[in-house]
């Protein structure tokens, strides 16, 4: 019943993809590069974890390079609309590439690799495939892209989540990972079809036309884009998608953790704020029900139980990557409330609360990575009297997670500044969420300074001040996150002006 | 600057460089610098008797004022003020020459004494520093022109006075004392400081002439009752420092100080300083406000009165008796009799200076003896003690030939004018206390000095105490103690015979029967006041009728006296004619017809209350012949007899246990209350949210922890809790997982669906 | 009646929507994690049949190739999963995922 | 001059950093002379000050020049903004007559603090490093005139404040730290809700963009018409003005917000309280002086006698709490709760002679309570307790320690010819001028009697009467006959020693010349005091609308 496409049609095919490619370079690169890494890990023999890790920074480093000449070439569809370049996809590149780079710094200071694990080459490679899967679900304007590169994040995902196999815990987070993204993915692919059923279109930007213009059943609408949030929700980890993230954070080797809580966070934003803003037609006003169904209250929903359930829980933790995890959930609340703004200086505010997180939440993890190698724990009580010992990791931990609470001079605060300015900037319209958000904020100091309460304030039970250094590289790695923290607290000029240019996305002209 | 000004400046500064000298210095000089003491003092003596001369006899003028000042603070231009300064200056008339002299005279005098009687304590050069910080203060308050500066000196010789009665601190009833004695005052002090405020609002101002002359004006912004109230709550700094009731509680306890302590500030100088405050403010003082005055004034005369009678304590019965004496100088101005009280204020001061260094020189020779049961048959070791003490007595007493005669006759008289102005029956009980009052004082001293002085030694009857000084010889007879008593030396013996001259009638007026002759009466006349029937009158005339204290050209800057004298002397018909035909001139002068009907009466009333006071007072002294020197009635048994009453005066009327059940209490009780209030209720969310929530069983143990720790209020709790509960949805079950979000999905679903249908 | 008298879109909408709820039913009450996993297929496959029946009535190409594309990765899936499984009944000796709750509050 | 002024403590921070930690003399010393420095810094500043310019807010045209001095202002972030325009942060710094007393204050409190940090043993580096980063923030908190950068520094006051308590602290100090962190920070979140609100609701003058200036949002004029906290918009501007109060209310601290205070002090090593009591205090009632009450002038003058009450329950509630308490720093403690209620009383008047008595006290206070916290740090570390009926007749066996005592005592209390009588003498004259707060002063007044109470009370106890059977000391007879006391395990001189006196000396000769002649102080605020009365003024509100 098909018909085969005739010549010319395979030739202007062969030439779109031609064409394409120029634009496709960084992916591409990437792909190379995660084969490369299999293979030099067959290759070559003995110990390699190291020889890997800074292959792989390097080669991410070098992907830096290919995303960086994309500045340069014209935005636009590719591939007929399924892929789209622009400072937004740009953006969020830089950042997959960049929170990658981070994790492997992070992996390669963790002891736990060399103790629990014989291979680490898939382990790199799959980070590798994780980046690109991120990369593209930024830069994805089709629906069957943005399934893909959800399920190449995802796949990969679950098994670096198990990638301790012996340790229980790691497994069971695998698991649980990978039936909840499983039940998720499916869910939004349901959502997904009955959208195609609606409009007859993969692309976002001819659904939102045909929406617009055919109008649409408000009940299937709905149901439709309640199934596909949930699938974003899940990426996002807000709530009630959550549930998987802090048996998952805690679960998972700490770099995976990291890496999870801050890019696939990310990229899932990059989607929602792409399908949110680009998808659902939204009339004159922003503020209106749109598509049937009230938007805002249902995200502000979302992100008032996010931040609250987020502080509140995160009270309660001895663990500190629990603790983070939960803190993570909070942080989704935060960065929805920029969502909501749905103007351009929310969507700047997010960027910038991202970048912030970016830095903030790997220099917690990687002090707490520090921290584990010497004292092999997790556990707030171990923490104890640790200040004296290892006095510079116990500044930079206290930096990082006071930047997390939101105080000046640190670029959380900033992020915090954005977000709220957002807010209030439409006058008394969102002064609650903000009074909620605020609020949240002073709960989450509580928790953030049991840390430094344990590391300065008590002493530990072992006598004996040996000074634990992490060793000179790990010293000056903190300190370089410590001092951008507080550095791009005090000038943020250049961060900011980033995220504004990064928040103009291809067929949108954002209010 | 007038050379009188810049003299009374070298008069304030003196004892000050006294003070900062010998606190830093007195232990490296010899003898403590007790020299630089007295010399500076006899210094300041001698100044103020030079300006004591010149004002009051070389330029004989009642209506003589110089005035100096500076500008203090600055606030600039004030929003709806205008510029604003607060001045301080210096005020030279003939009451601050007056005071001017006694003071210093005193003090001089106390200095010298004090060489000998508190040779040998181990703060000796410290007592002079504290008497100079004193004498500073002191001479502050009569120097000052304004009602700020006048509040600043008050407060410092309350401090002084509370260092001086705090002296020997190693006695825990001392330490009481001066603790006592500053509240006292400081309670006295808020209501003058209110006072104070009610004026500055109105006026912005603190200087005298410039609110008298607002009020002169009739620019009282407020109703007159607040007027009143201005002027009973200035009265109160004067209750709280001249010892009136109610607050008159603290200069009996002051008598732990040492005793020329008492004579200077307990008896002559700082507690007449109220009576000297009154004065100044005395013409913005309207009719109501002179009432709740003389009464007060009268009640704590009789009261005081009536407890010196039963009182052991030499110094505690003169100490009383100075309350009493205070109680009539009040009631003298409340009454209007002004010169009165001043007059009396004076001669008060030197015989009732003359009376404490008296016993101080009693005290001294009988080793620290102060029970007057222990003593008796001193005049034949101490002639000249018995001497001047007798002859103060008289002064007292108000027997005739004597100062106090004089001054006291005047305000009773004073008082009798005011009961008949002011007509209704309860008025008449001002005068009738004052004399009944009169008749007391007789009795208590004349038993004094029987105790004291007749009659054989009951040393031996004192019951051993190991702790006096002279428990040596408690027990041994007659002659064991005649050569433990000796006459004191002489620089303890001078101060008593010049005090004592200074308690005779030929000092202040030729005619003893009537100080209104003298010249104190003259020079220091009753002015008029500014809020009677001021509103009447036409502003400029009351301006006019107001006498010495509006009368200047230029009132705000410090200027040159001569120019002042000319504007002056021809405003003032009445000064002259006062001069003139003495007495009489005084009622012609008051626009105020109260005032001048009283000023008429009184002079009318003068003989009757000559009269009956002589009565009275040879009442007095006869009845104290009879118990004590006849024996016809025994003390003891009459006491028995009237037990209720004895009791009430021997226990002071149990005022201070009044006040120890009521304010002290109540105020302990507040704090207690408020300290468990701010620890339980405000704090304590804290640690009762911790209480709370230990019954949560299934939260982990740590959360007191947790919660003792951070939570800061009761959000805390709720925060926490909801933590607690909300955490227990993470079961660990990927299902239930997956079931929360299918069921948010459903929620979702199910929610905008009924929307839809709707 | 009539209207089902021949195959519509409705037919093959109300098929994929029950395959849709017994997989849900699946992956909700099921404790064998294979068996969950089967019933993840069914939701996967219930979107398939969506997207092929409303590329035939739509009369385009888009939602066939979806369908293609969830199959390829269903089987991704699949594969990691059992690996994964696998590894959890080394260590705990049972793939039922309600006895794997070490992590919780 | 004023950037020096700030970060001069910040410079030696980081030559502290370098300095290894094992030689405490240098790092001690450091600290020193950078406080001095500062103290040189701000000694000069006041010379050069020019007391007839007004400040408050901008000179005629909308230009700061002219009305402050000193000023120093760079851009420090312009973004682009979009539909908002662009967002200026600058930094700005400068004085008026608000600012120059509690810079002069502030300078002189930390280079004491420094000197009574000399006992610190523990972890001398990490110290110093937390100390003078905190100086830095409360100077900088002090100059700076845009309201971004003083919520910087604001905050920046926290974490350091909460480790030197936390770290340095007595036993109970975890929980003393982290309420002082919660309730402080708990104030000022919601006041960056208000300094963002407030960022949409001005437009500075000169450039048309919107500002964070505090100069241009204490004019009235350049609030935009119908933005979120512009003229029009009453509801929201009232809870503006609670919000910022509350914020700053609890720094003060206000009743009901004071809770934290005793805690902290009690736990607090001694130059910590100083520095808390002396100056953080104060930030409270500037931040009122400064931020709250001119921007929000008409919900000010609505709130006058909610103030006034509020300050009157402070002064007599913190003077009764203080009557009952037997430690002598918590006593200490309530007294400066009963002082900062005057200063509340006296903005509460709303005129030139209660605000002037208000900034006054401020000054004083710091000056007193410094001197307060002092002579309890001195007879602490003798005695290891601070329990009032530990002691008794020590005037005889430490005269030194017992006339300085005397000073403080007395000045404290309000005693005139000692600067906290005049203070406290102007907000009561102040206060009873003003109508609205005339009942309030006249309640007021008995707080004057009971911080006489107290603190002669425990003057008694401690210094007079004999030693107690239960004292912290022995008594025992010198060869010279005398008797004379020792404490266990006290090495030191047994009267004050030199450091201590060098603390204290300062201190009280300030506090009495500036009881004698205020001018040098005050003579430096009336000119803007005068004007910030006048911008808070209905009067000038009504020719604004």
């Amino acid at each position: 019943m098909f018909e085969l496409p005739t010549g010319a049609e395979i030739q202007s095919i062969v030439a779109a993809l031609k064409s394409g490619a120029g634009y496709f370079i960084p992916e591409i690169y990437l792909s190379v590069l995660f084969m490369a890494l299999i293979l030099v890990d067959l290759a070559v023999k003995g110990r390699k974890s190291v020889l890997l890790g800074w292959l792989t920074l390097a080669g991410l480093g070098v992907s830096m390079f290919f995303i960086h000449q994309q500045h340069a070439m014209p935005g636009g569809e590719l591939f007929f609309g399924m892929y789209v370049l622009d400072e937004f996809a740009i953006f969020f590149k830089y950042f997959a590439v960049a929170s990658g780079m981070l994790a492997v710094v992070v992996t390669m200071a963790d002891r736990r690799f060399e103790i629990e694990v014989k291979g680490i080459g898939e382990y790199y490679a799959l980070l590798v495939a994780m980046v690109i899967g991120m990369v593209m679900m930024a830069a994805s304007e089709d629906l069957l892209m943005i399934f893909l590169s959800m399920e190449l994040v995802g796949l990969s995902a679950y098994v670096l989540s198990g990638y301790f196999k012996r340790d229980p815990r790691s497994s069971e987070a695998a698991l649980k990972y990978l039936i909840y993204g499983a039940v998720s993915s499916g869910l939004m692919i349901y959502g997904f079809s009955l959208i195609y059923g609606m409009t007859g279109e993969t692309n976002i930007l001819r659904i939102s036309a045909e929406l617009s213009a055919h109008g649409y059943d408000p009940l299937v609408m709905m149901l439709s884009s309640l199934l596909v949030l949930a699938g974003f929700g899940y990426k996002i980890g807000a709530v009630p998608f959550h549930f998987w993230s802090p048996d998952v954070y805690e679960g998972s080797p700490t770099p995976v953790t990291a890496y999870l809580s801050v890019a696939s966070k990310a990229a899932g934003f990059a989607l929602l704020i792409r399908f949110f803003y680009i998808a659902i037609p939204h009339g004159g006003s922003p503020y209106e029900d749109i598509a049937g169904m009230n938007w805002l209250l249902m995200l502000s929903v979302l992100s008032v139980a996010s931040m609250i359930y987020g502080n509140v829980v995160a009270i309660w933790q001895k663990n500190v990557k629990r603790l983070l995890a939960y803190s993570s959930i909070a942080h989704a609340g935060y960065l929805l409330l920029g969502l909501l703004v749905m103007d351009q200086i929310g969507t700047q505010a997010i960027l910038f609360y991202l970048l912030s997180y970016l830095l903030m939440n790997y220099g917690a993890f990687y002090v707490v990575v520090l921290i584990a190698n010497r004292t092999g724990s997790e556990n707030l009580d171990d923490y104890r009297g640790l200040g004296r010992k290892m006095p510079l990791a116990g500044a930079a931990l206290t930096v990082f997670l006071i930047s997390l609470v939101g105080l000046p001079p640190t670029v959380g605060f900033i992020g915090k500044l954005f977000i709220f300015s957002a807010l209030l900037s439409k006058g008394s319209l969102f002064v609650g969420l903000a009074l909620v958000g605020i609020l949240t904020s002073v709960i989450s100091l509580y928790y953030y300074m049991l840390i430094p309460l344990n590391m300065f304030l008590r002493e530990s039970e072992e006598p004996g001040d040996r000074s634990l250094n992490p060793g000179m590289l790990a010293n000056v790695l903190m300190s370089i996150l410590m001092v951008l923290t507080i550095w791009f607290g005090l000038f943020f000029e250049p961060l900011s002006q980033f995220a504004r240019y990064s928040s103009a996305m291809f067929g949108l002209t954002l209010y | 600057m007038h050379s009188l000004i810049q003299l009374s400046i070298a008069v304030l500064l003196l004892p000050l460089l006294s003070f900062v000298f010998l606190i830093f210095f007195n232990r490296r000089l010899p003898r403590m610098g007790d020299f630089v003491g007295v010399g500076m003092l006899g210094l300041t003596f001698g100044i103020s008797a030079y300006i004591f001369w010149t004002v009051i006899v070389q330029h004989y003028d009642p209506a003589f004022r110089l005035a100096w000042d500076f500008t203090w603070l600055d606030f600039g231009n004030v929003p709806g003020v205008g510029p604003l300064q607060i001045k301080m200056g210096i005020v030279v008339d003939n009451l601050t020459a007056i005071m001017l002299a006694m003071v210093t005279l005193i003090s001089f005098l106390v200095h010298l004494y004090s060489t000998g009687y508190m040779k040998g304590d181990k703060y000796y050069g410290r007592f002079f520093a504290y008497l100079g910080i004193f004498t500073f203060s002191m001479l502050g308050i009569v120097l000052s022109d304004n009602l700020f500066s006048i509040y600043i000196f008050w407060e410092l010789v309350g401090l002084s006075s509370y260092l001086l009665i705090g002296f020997f601190f190693e006695k825990d009833s001392a330490a009481d004392a001066q603790k006592k004695a500053f509240l006292a005052n400081r309670v006295g002090d808020i209501g003058m400081w209110l006072g104070i405020l009610i004026l500055y609002s109105q006026f912005h101002t603190f200087s005298y002439r410039e609110i008298f002359e607002h009020l002169a004006a009739g620019e009282f912004g407020l109703s007159n009752a607040w007027l009143t109230a201005a002027g009973i709550l200035l009265f109160m700094g004067c209750v709280g420092k001249s010892a009136q009731f109610p607050l008159h509680v603290w200069l009996p306890d002051a008598m732990e100080g040492p005793t020329p302590v008492s004579a200077l500030i307990h008896a002559a100088t700082m507690v007449a300083a109220g009576v000297y405050f009154v004065a100044r403010i005395f013409v913005l003082l309207t009719p109501d406000a002179l009432h709740v005055i003389a009464f007060i004034g009268a009640f704590t005369a009789f009261m005081a009165a009536t407890i010196a009678i039963t009182q052991q304590d030499i110094k505690r019965v003169l100490a009383y008796s100075t309350v009493s004496q205070l109680g009539y100088m009040v009631l003298g101005l409340g009454v209007g009799a002004y010169s009165a009280a001043l007059f009396h204020l004076v001669t008060h001061a030197f015989f009732k200076a003359c009376l404490f260094l008296g016993s101080g020189a009693i005290i001294h020779a009988m080793h620290h003896e102060q029970d007057m049961r222990w003593m008796g048959g001193l005049r034949k070791n101490m002639p000249w003690t018995f001497v001047t003490f007798v002859i103060a007595t008289l002064a007292l007493a108000g027997l005739p030939l004597t100062s106090g005669f004089m001054s006291k006759d005047a305000i009773l008289a004073g008082s009798l004018g005011f009961a008949e102005t002011e007509g209704s029956w309860y008025f008449y009980l001002v005068p009738v206390l004052g004399f009944f009052s009169a008749m007391l004082t007789a009795f208590y001293m004349g038993r004094q000095i029987w105790l004291v002085f007749f009659g054989e030694s009951r040393t031996h009857l004192k019951p051993a105490d190991p702790h006096a000084h002279h428990g040596a010889h408690g027990h041994d007879g007659h002659e064991e103690e005649h050569h433990g008593v000796h006459e004191v030396a002489w620089n303890m013996r001078l101060p008593l015979v010049v005090l004592a001259t200074l308690s005779v009638f030929i000092v202040y007026s030729p005619d003893p029967l009537d100080g209104g002759k003298g010249w104190f009466m003259k020079m220091i006349p009753t002015p008029a006041t500014v809020v009677g029937a001021v509103h009447a009158v036409e502003p400029e005339a009351a301006a006019a009728a107001m006498g010495p204290l509006v009368a200047e050209a230029s009132p705000l800057e410090g200027h040159d006296a001569e120019a002042a004298l000319h504007a002056e002397t021809p405003m003032h018909p009445e000064a002259a004619h006062a001069e003139a035909s003495g007495e009489h001139g005084e009622s012609h002068a008051f626009a105020d017809p109260r005032q001048a009907e009283i000023a008429h009466l009184s002079h009318a009333a003068h003989n009757r209350a000559i009269q009956i006071s002589s009565i009275m007072v040879v009442l007095g002294i006869g009845l104290a012949l009879i118990v004590y020197v006849f024996r016809f009635i025994d003390p003891d048994g009459t006491a028995e007899a009237i037990r209720p009453l004895y009791l009430l005066s021997f226990n002071k009327w149990y005022w201070d246990e009044i006040y120890q059940a009521t304010f002290i209490k109540g105020s302990m009780l507040i704090a207690a209350i408020f300290s468990w209030f701010d620890r339980n209720i405000i704090d304590g969310m804290v640690n009762g949210v911790a209480t709370l929530t230990r019954k949560f069983a299934f939260f982990n143990g740590s959360f007191d922890k947790y919660a003792v720790d951070g939570m800061v209020n009761f959000t805390a709790f709720f925060v926490n809790t909801s933590g607690g509960v909300l955490r227990k949805l993470q079961t660990g079950k990927v299902q239930t997982y997956v079931v929360m979000a299918l069921l948010a999905v459903f929620g979702y679903f199910v929610y905008y669906f009924a929307q839809l249908v709707s | 009646m009539e209207q089902l008298a021949e195959i519509g879109l409705n037919h093959y909408l109300s098929i994929s929507a029950i395959l849709f709820s017994l997989g849900l039913f699946a992956v909700m009450t099921r404790r064998n994690a294979i068996v969950i996993l089967m019933g993840v297929e069914l939701i996967l496959n219930a979107a398939n049949i969506n997207f092929l029946a409303f590329s035939k009535w739509n009369g385009g190409m888009e939602g066939v190739m979806f369908s293609l594309f969830v199959i390829v990765l269903a089987a991704a899936e699949a594969a990691v999963a059992l690996a994964i499984i696998i590894n959890i009944y080394k260590i705990f000796s049972s793939v039922d995922v309600s006895s794997v709750d070490a992590m919780k509050e | 001059m004023l950037s020096l002024i700030v970060f001069l403590p910040v410079i030696a921070g980081l030559v502290i950093l370098a300095v290894p930690s094992s030689q405490k003399q240098i790092i001690r010393i450091v600290s020193l002379l950078a406080a001095v420095a500062q103290m040189v810094l701000a000694v000069m500043i006041w010379r050069a000050y020019d007391p007839s310019m007004a400040g408050i807010t901008a000179a005629a045209g909308g230009s700061p020049e002219g009305s402050f001095q000193f000023i120093e202002r760079l851009p420090w972030i312009t973004l682009d903004l979009g539909s908002m325009g662009s967002m200026n942060i600058e930094y700005f710094l400068g004085v008026d007559g608000l600012s120059i007393t509690m810079v002069i204050l502030t300078a002189l409190v930390s280079t004491i603090g420094v000197l009574s940090s000399w006992t610190i043993q523990k972890q001398v580096k990490g110290y110093f490093l937390l100390y003078n980063l905190l100086a830095t923030a409360m100077m900088g908190c002090f100059v700076a005139l845009d309201f971004f950068l003083f919520y910087v520094f604001w905050e920046l006051m926290l974490l350091p404040m909460y480790f030197l308590i936390g770290m340095w602290g007595g036993p109970n100090r975890e929980y003393a730290a982290i309420k002082f962190f919660l309730y402080t920070l708990f104030g000022s979140v919601f006041m960056l809700l208000v300094m963002i609100a407030l960022y949409f609701s001005v437009l500075d003058p000169l450039t048309g963009n919107h500002t964070f200036s505090l100069v241009a949002m204490a004019d009235q004029a350049n609030y935009v018409k119908d933005s979120i906290l512009g003229p029009d918009n009453t509801m929201w501007r009232y809870v503006a003005f609670i919000v910022l109060f509350v914020g700053f209310a609890i720094k003060v601290p206000m009743f009901p917000f004071h809770t934290w205070l005793p805690d902290a002090h009690v736990e607090a090593p001694t130059p910590i309280s100083v520095i808390l009591a002396g100056v953080l205090l104060k930030l409270g009632t500037y931040g009122m002086m400064r931020i709250n009450f001119p921007l929000f002038p008409e919900v000010f003058q609505a709130s006058l006698y909610v103030i006034g009450v509020l300050g009157a329950i402070n002064i007599i509630y913190g003077a009764f709490c203080a009557l009952a308490q037997k430690d002598l720093k918590k006593m200490v403690a309530y007294s400066s709760i009963s002082h900062m209620g005057y200063v509340l009383l006296g903005l509460a008047a709303a005129n030139s002679e209660g605000m002037t008595g208000a900034l006054y006290q401020m000054f004083n206070h710091g000056t007193i309570t410094a001197m307060l916290f002092l002579l309890v740090g001195v007879i602490y570390d003798r005695a290891h307790t601070r329990q009032i009926e530990k002691f008794g007749g020590l005037a005889s066996y430490m005269p030194v320690y017992a006339g300085v005592v005397m000073i403080a005592w007395f000045a404290s209390l309000g005693l005139p010819g000692l600067s906290g009588f005049i203070s406290e003498a102007f907000v009561f004259v102040g206060a009873f001028s003003a109508e609205v707060t005339r009942p309030i002063a006249m309640v007021s007044v008995l707080g004057i009697v009971f911080g006489a109470a107290y603190l002669l009370w425990s003057l008694q106890r401690m210094f007079l009467g004999k030693r107690r059977e239960d004292a912290a000391y022995d008594l025992e007879i010198g060869e010279d006959g005398h008797e004379h006391i020792h404490f266990h395990d006290w090495k030191g001189k047994l009267d004050l020693d030199g450091r201590e006196l060098a603390m204290l000396v300062p201190l009280a000769v300030i506090v009495i010349f500036l009881g004698i002649y205020p001018m040098p102080i005050m003579g430096l605020m009336t000119t803007s005091i005068n004007k910030l009365v006048q911008v808070l003024s209905p009067v000038a509100m009504a020719t604004l609308n």
